[in-house]
């Protein structure tokens, strides 16, 4: 078991009072597990994705664990989440293009980064350079500067540069979403690929392109509203989901290579549930078709099959 | 000044247009009321300004009258003391105060106006326009514009704060022009301003509905800082001789100060007080204006 | 800590800084002047030196001439008496010639002696283009009649105008100028001045003039004067506040410059004086004179001029912007250095006073009413007046005094508003008559008040006026009373008297200009260094210490010898 | 790399074009006349000398001839270095005149600007730090930036000069030496010259220290901070990093303020009576002397020009993106 989250709550704090962004949230990650994360704008996904590496300022842990490779990993504590970091937890960013130093050459910034982080640059300069080159690019792009890489280029460099150090985990928060349709294939096929060597033990990926999750992921979590819908296989989520949410996130997919967000789920009426205040009970209960009286009280996580998770009341009996 | 970033949100306009506006004012509102800079700074310049305003309506003689003893410190009779000729100094302050506002308001309101739509119509139209109103802001900003004040306003016959406004107003405009020009360039990009566009609006109404009031805390700030600015250059322009003739101003008040050796005869409430007006009233609008800045990015607010 | 270091030197560098400040307060070290051999003055130069050519008047850098180029002869104002300089002695055989001899013994400092050819050349160079080219108006030769002699024939006999020539203006070696052409000399800067006088050039940068003294200077053996100071630093005009501050550190020994404020400097520094040990502290230099134009409709009114006269508060002037530095001029607008001159009967019976009343009543009686209800007064006509008062800008003293000026007009229902044009758009402006009102002072005391009556009635009115009358006012009479007076003898002062009792007669029915105030001959000493300064006190001496242009030849030169070192 | 290049020399040729034009026209469509002036100085009574003397006068300045001829002698004469004759100090060249007051205006900015602009860097990156710093120093650099320059200079003038007499008030070296390259020289020149240096130094340096430290926060909110931050790197490097991204945009503000320095410069200068540009200027000003003011005005402006082709070149030196965009790099 590589990852293991358990009852994770990091709520937002704003002016109004905390923002419930996860409340809740339990779930666990298998070793060279390719986990998509997928839901609504809003839903938590980037937020859970954050809280595993790095809370932001305004970002505050309230309860939970989070156990990594049988280790504790203490989020609410940036000094002593630094160990972590790089070496057991990486990251793509959603801002790939723009995560270079614009003013440093490349190669010298792995370089500052790694001696900053206790790595004798040298050591690993080779493994380096196989990796840029197992990604399609050429090592002398580290002599380069980051304005004169494409973005797929820029989006690779800092792929390898994340799993440079074989970390556990890897997050990628919407890490293809700028790039175009066969630049993203083959930044998925890397990904995998990095999996399958080993460069990285297990993966969440956070996007809200269902379809770029059935490609590559071993398994698909969808959230809603601070809290995990459902978990399955991604050929289940696909083709067999239970919850009434995952299925109409399904349905009102219209085709391939749309967003979850341009089309702002036109299908399912109302809108989420804000998370200042959020509604007891099931949270989709009010857009839900099939919400009956017993969804007033909130739904277990529960094993419907095996490796098969939904929080409704409706599912697995 | 090129640090301030784009407006943000502006992407989600289509959704809920009203919720969301009234959510940001409120939240601005909130922010406003507890940023210290902001408060500081513009309680200050309010004070400032209302002294300026009210203040000379209590004062029952002319600034430039001979009302007092000569040379007296400040007294409760005369809260500022009197110049060498037994001016009243504490009258001449409010009178000056109310005068250096007119300045750089006028001043900074012509730079603005001048900048602002400069630098509008280039951003947003881009192409020849953009070109040779960018070369004009260019060739503008490179040349040093209080030497060129000082060489033109030389020559005038007839000074006046009108005259001088006007002209500290058409030589300080180039860095408000290429600023809003840079955030035009980005907005005319955006899809509402498109689509303004395609539905056949005129450049001006698509510049004031819709490009300018996305961008408008970004030109409230671009004007504190042309007001301060303006306020900056009358007063070097008072110090040196180019003030406006037979008026008052804080920088004539220095002007005088040193001409008649108030610092060698040691009447230092001469020239503190004009100098510490100007220098309080703008760094009170530089810090309001960072208090601005921290309101209406929430980038800042964390800090 | 990176980011600490270059404070750290910059801290440093104050240190090294102000240890060298104390260093160069003392004003000397090996390179520089003796402090106890120089003298530091100001107030004479307004801008950097440029040229010592002693023709280009006004361009010359004070003290060419005076301490390098001298006069034949000195005029003492207080005295009224000529005495001989570089002449011996001179007689008139008749009215119209002039007998000058020349002393002996007196050097060029290349070496050549003075001689007769000397005087001539100097006055031909008159034929060219010059500021005394209007000699040849009625000088009709000059002639070396001896080696050291020479005779003067006028066409028509100016003595007091001829004496002013003889008294004010430098002669020039002939053996340098004669071959001069007309470009060389009115545009040459003559870099290496070759003069008689007790200093020569020394040094010179934009802010300073240097003469060094001439210790080969025959007025040592001749006259007995031994100057004192080695150098003579003559400091380029700054600002009041700069001069005044390096006067109260006694940075500079002497300030020809007005101070505002100066008397309580006085008052509290006993090091420093001026000749009055209190008001009006100074003596008097030149009259500042309130100009109208007299082709304004109301400015062209005698009465209308009585009573702008009458609304002045002069007291008010005095008091204010010059806190008594300053005395009230006579209505005559004479000179106290020529109070032999003014007819004082005459002067209290019609002269004017401050009455703002009497100026409401004056302004009624000749019909100048407020009909319009504006506040102020129109013509007989109805025709508005307003008038704008001008002075030049930066000149602060008179800026304020305006506003008071204008104040006063303004109460007794006169519309004068004040202006503050550039010097020279002011200067351009009155010669050609556009202007309303202006204060002047452009003659100073001199060895005659023709002087002054000269610049008061001149004619004939020309297109610009560009030295004297620039009120444009006609009359015959008073200017031929001006022209008889400059036909006086110079010694004749009961003559001449007479002429202008007629001339005060006249100008105080008119009124063709107003008198203002008696500006003050600047000059304020300390005596850290140098003592012994001219004063009221009788123990000390009386010539000016004043070394403006044209000074030296009216006694300024004697107060260099007659200082003293301090103990 | 060459177009760019080419494109800001171009923006400066026709800056310069445009400020010769300026500076040529000013005084000839102002009123007032510099000949007359020149002559009021002269003071000549007779109207037949003076006639002749305005028409030598014009002779000299050029006034006589049609106006575009005017022009273009004045160009003609500018590429031969002659400014024209000084009115004020004639007969001697504006030229000979200026380069006298070079010097001192040099050394005065010079120093203040590069001094300034390193501390205030530093300040501005160092106040950046915590809240607490930020809170305190920033708004000493907002006073700091908003005091009028000459009133600096006069308070330190009253401070250090009149009241505490360590320094000289006024002028550019004791009245009491000659130029020479000795120590007592050149200390006194040091002394003189601290004042007024100083008082332009701490104005300015409230103005970058406050520029810095905005850009440095902009900088530490920029993704690749975000980005380090989340691998651990340590605040330190991603700092240095935020220091020298920030410095960039500084740069460019040195060019952009070079206008504001050099007014401050001549303000600080007039109030210390100090003989560069500043009170040759004023002088020029109040004696109306054209050809001495257009001179100013150009050196200012040539100064200007090649400061600011230093900065771009400096800019494109230590900004790689200007640098790779120039030679050409993919997109």
């Amino acid at each position: 078991m590589t990852l293991r989250v358990n009852d994770l709550k990091v709520y937002y704090q704003t002016l109004r009072g905390d923002v419930h962004a996860l409340d809740g949230v339990s779930f666990d990650l298998a070793d060279g597990e390719i986990m998509g994360l997928a839901g609504e704008s809003g839903c938590g996904k980037s937020t859970l994705g954050k809280s595993l590496i790095r809370l932001d300022g305004r970002m505050r842990h309230v309860d939970g664990t989070i156990e990594l490779d049988g280790k504790d990993v203490p989020i609410a504590d940036d000094r002593a989440m630094t160990p972590f970091r790089f070496h057991e937890i990486s990251l793509i960013p959603q801002y790939a293009m723009s995560a270079l130093n614009p003013t440093r050459k490349i190669g010298r910034m792995i370089n500052e980064l790694l001696r900053s982080r206790g790595v004798r640059p040298n050591t690993i300069a080779e493994e380096l350079n196989r990796r840029l080159e197992l990604v399609g690019l050429d090592p002398d792009v580290l002599n380069r500067f980051p304005i004169e890489l494409s973005g797929g280029m820029k989006q690779r460099v800092v792929m390898v540069m994340a799993t440079l150090l074989n970390p556990s985990l890897l997050i990628a928060d919407e890490a293809t979403s700028a790039l175009d349709v066969s630049t993203q294939r083959s930044v998925v096929e890397s990904m995998v690929e990095f999996r399958d060597r080993g460069y990285v033990k297990s993966m969440i990926f956070v996007t809200h392109d269902i379809s770029l999750v059935y490609q590559m992921a071993d398994t698909v979590m969808v959230m809603y509203a601070g809290r995990i819908a459902e978990k399955a296989p991604a050929s289940t989520i696909i083709n067999d989901p239970q919850h009434p949410y995952t299925k109409m996130l399904i349905g009102a997919l219209p085709e391939v290579g749309t967003t979850t967000e341009d089309t702002r789920l036109e299908g399912i009426p109302g809108t989420p549930p804000g998370l200042l205040k959020p509604p007891t009970g099931c949270r989709f209960k009010d857009r839900c078709p099939i919400a009956s009286e017993e969804c007033s009280e909130t739904p277990p996580l529960v094993e419907i099959d095996p490796g098969h998770w939904a929080a409704c009341w409706k599912t697995g009996r | 000044m090129s640090n301030i970033p784009g407006a943000p949100g502006a992407a989600d306009g289509a959704s809920a247009p009203e919720a969301v506006g009234e959510r940001k004012v409120s939240e601005t509102l909130h922010f406003a009321r507890r940023n210290p800079k902001l408060l500081i700074g513009s309680s200050i310049v309010l004070i400032l300004l209302l002294t300026g305003l009210i203040g000379p309506l209590f004062v029952d003689h002319g600034p430039n009258e001979y009302v007092g003893p000569q040379s007296q410190p400040p007294s409760s009779e005369y809260w500022f003391g009197t110049t060498t000729f037994g001016q009243d100094i504490w009258a001449q302050f409010v009178h000056g105060l109310r005068s250096t506002f007119f300045t750089g308001a006028l001043g900074g309101g012509i730079a603005f106006v001048v900048g602002t739509t400069i630098g509008f119509v280039a951003g947003y139209k881009g192409g020849i326009v953009d070109e040779i109103l960018n070369m004009l802001t260019n060739v503008v900003l490179v040349l040093p514009g209080m030497v060129v004040l000082i060489v033109a306003v030389a020559y005038l016959d007839v000074r006046g704060l009108l005259v001088q406004a006007l002209f500290i107003g058409l030589t300080s405009w180039p860095w408000a022009a290429r600023a809003v020009r840079s955030q035009a360039l980005s907005l005319a990009t955006r899809d509402y301003v498109d689509l303004a566009r395609l539905s056949g609006r005129r450049t001006w109404r698509i510049i004031t509905s819709e490009v300018a009031p996305n961008m408008s805390s970004y030109l409230v700030m671009s004007f504190i800082l042309l007001f301060g600015g303006a306020i900056l250059i009358a007063a070097g322009l008072d110090f040196i001789g180019l003030g406006p003739a037979g008026g008052v101003s804080l920088g004539l008040m220095l002007e005088n100060a040193v001409g008649w050796s108030a610092l060698q005869l040691g009447m230092w409430w001469w020239f503190i007080p004009p100098g510490t007006g100007i220098t309080v009233l703008v760094g009170s609008m530089y810090i309001l204006n960072v208090g601005l800045d921290e309101v209406f990015n929430p980038k800042l607010r964390e800090l | 800590m990176k980011s600490l270091r270059l404070p750290a030197a910059l801290a440093a560098l104050v240190m090294v800084a102000s240890a060298c400040s104390g260093e160069g307060g003392e004003g000397g070290g090996s390179e520089g002047y003796p402090r106890n051999e120089t003298l530091y003055t100001t107030g004479t130069a307004w801008g950097p030196p440029t040229n010592w050519n002693p023709i280009m008047e006004g361009n010359y850098a004070v003290g060419t001439v005076g301490l390098v180029y001298e006069p034949l002869f000195l005029f003492d104002p207080n005295e009224n008496e000529y005495t001989p300089w570089l002449a011996e002695s001179d007689e008139w055989p008749d009215e119209n010639t002039h007998v000058i001899t020349l002393r002996e013994g007196v050097e060029w400092t290349d070496g050549e002696p003075l001689v007769a050819e000397d005087v001539v050349t100097t006055l031909e160079l008159g034929h060219f283009d010059i500021h005394y080219s209007n000699v040849w108006d009625y000088l009709e030769s000059a002639e070396a009649t001896g080696e050291r002699e020479v005779t003067l024939t006028f066409s028509e006999p100016r003595p007091q105008e001829w004496m002013n020539w003889v008294s004010a203006r430098a002669i020039v070696p002939d053996h340098i100028w004669a071959d001069k052409d007309e470009s060389k000399v009115t545009d040459d800067p003559n870099q290496d001045p070759v003069g008689t006088g007790a200093y020569v050039y020394e040094n010179h940068a934009d802010d300073r003039m240097v003469w060094k003294r001439n210790d080969d200077w025959w007025g040592t053996e001749a006259l007995g004067l031994e100057m004192k100071p080695t150098y003579i630093v003559d400091i380029v005009n700054a600002s009041n506040d700069v001069t005044m501050n390096m006067l109260n550190n006694h940075e500079i020994d002497l300030s020809n410059n007005f101070l505002p404020g100066i008397d309580q400097v006085i008052n509290d520094d006993n090091n420093i004086t001026s000749y009055y040990a209190g008001a009006p502290y100074m003596q008097s230099a030149n009259t500042a004179w309130l100009i109208p134009n007299h082709e304004h409709p109301a400015l062209g009114d005698p009465v209308f001029r009585s009573a702008l006269a009458h609304a002045i508060d002069l007291e008010q002037i005095v008091t204010g912007p010059y806190t008594n530095l300053v005395e009230p001029a006579d209505p005559s607008g004479l000179l106290p250095q020529w109070d032999d001159y003014i007819d004082h009967e005459l002067v209290s019976e019609e002269g004017f006073s401050f009455d703002a009343s009497e100026a409401v009543a004056i302004l009624e009686e000749a019909g100048y009413l407020d009909e319009d209800g504006d506040g102020f007064v129109e013509t007989p006509d109805g025709e508005e007046i307003t008038l704008t008062l001008e002075v030049p800008s930066g000149w602060t003293d008179w800026m304020e005094s305006a506003n008071v000026i204008a104040g006063n007009a303004q109460e007794v229902g006169i519309n004068v508003e004040p202006a503050f044009p550039e010097h020279d758009l002011l200067i351009e402006n009155f010669r050609k008559a556009e202007f309303d009102l202006m204060i002047n002072n452009d003659r100073g005391l001199s060895n005659t008040p023709w002087t002054y009556y000269d610049f008061i009635f001149q004619l004939p009115i020309n297109e610009q006026q560009t030295t004297a009358n620039y009120a444009r006012y006609e009359n015959e009479e008073a200017w031929d009373l001006t022209q008889q007076l400059a036909a006086v003898p110079a010694d004749d002062v009961e003559g001449a008297a007479e002429i202008t009792s007629d001339l005060q007669e006249i100008f105080l029915e008119d009124l063709p200009i107003i008198p203002l105030w008696y500006n003050g001959m600047w000059s304020q000493a300390s005596n850290n260094v140098w003592t012994n300064w001219p004063s009221e006190a009788s123990d000390t001496p009386d010539n000016f210490a004043t070394m403006w242009n044209n000074m030296y030849q009216m006694g300024a030169i004697y107060t260099l010898a007659e200082i003293e070192l301090a103990e | 790399m060459w177009r760019y290049m080419g494109r800001k020399i171009g923006i400066y040729g026709i800056t310069f074009v445009v400020a010769v034009t300026i500076n040529w026209m000013i005084p000839r469509f102002m009123p007032g006349d510099p000949v007359s002036s020149m002559l009021s100085r002269a003071s000549i009574s007779d109207p037949e000398a003076l006639e002749r003397m305005t028409a030598y006068y014009n002779d000299v300045f050029g006034l006589d001839t049609p106006l575009h001829q005017q022009y273009f002698s004045f160009w003609a004469g500018l590429f031969r270095g002659d400014l024209g004759i000084s009115v004020w100090l004639y007969p001697e060249p504006v030229t000979d005149i200026i380069l006298r007051a070079v010097p001192f205006t040099v050394g005065l900015l010079l120093p203040a600007i590069i001094l300034s602009w390193i501390i205030g860097n530093r300040f501005g990156a160092f106040a950046a730090r915590s809240k607490i710093l930020d809170n305190t120093l920033l708004p000493i650099g907002y006073i700091l930036t908003a005091t009028p320059y000459m009133w600096i200079a006069l308070l330190l003038a009253w401070a250090l000069a009149v009241n505490g007499g360590f320094f000289p008030t006024a002028g550019g070296y004791s009245f009491a030496l000659t130029p020479s390259f000795s120590w007592v020289f050149i200390s006194n020149l040091l002394s003189h010259w601290f004042l007024p240096f100083l008082s332009m130094f701490v104005v300015a340096l409230g103005g970058w220290a406050i520029g810095m430290r905005n850009m440095i926060i902009y900088e530490l909110e920029a993704d690749y901070s975000n980005y380090l931050q989340a691998l651990g790197a340590p605040r330190r490097l991603i700092r240095r990093y935020a220091f020298r991204n920030a410095m960039l945009p500084q740069i460019t503000g040195l060019a952009v303020q070079l206008g504001t320095l050099i007014a401050g410069a001549l303000l600080t200068e007039i109030v210390f009576n100090y003989p560069g540009l500043g009170t040759l200027m004023l002088n020029s000003l109040n004696n109306r002397d054209f050809f001495l003011l257009q001179g100013i005005f150009l050196f200012v402006v040539i100064g200007v020009l090649i400061a600011n082709f230093i900065i771009d070149i400096i800019y494109v030196l230590v900004d790689p993106r200007t640098r790779v965009q120039m030679t050409g790099g993919s997109s």
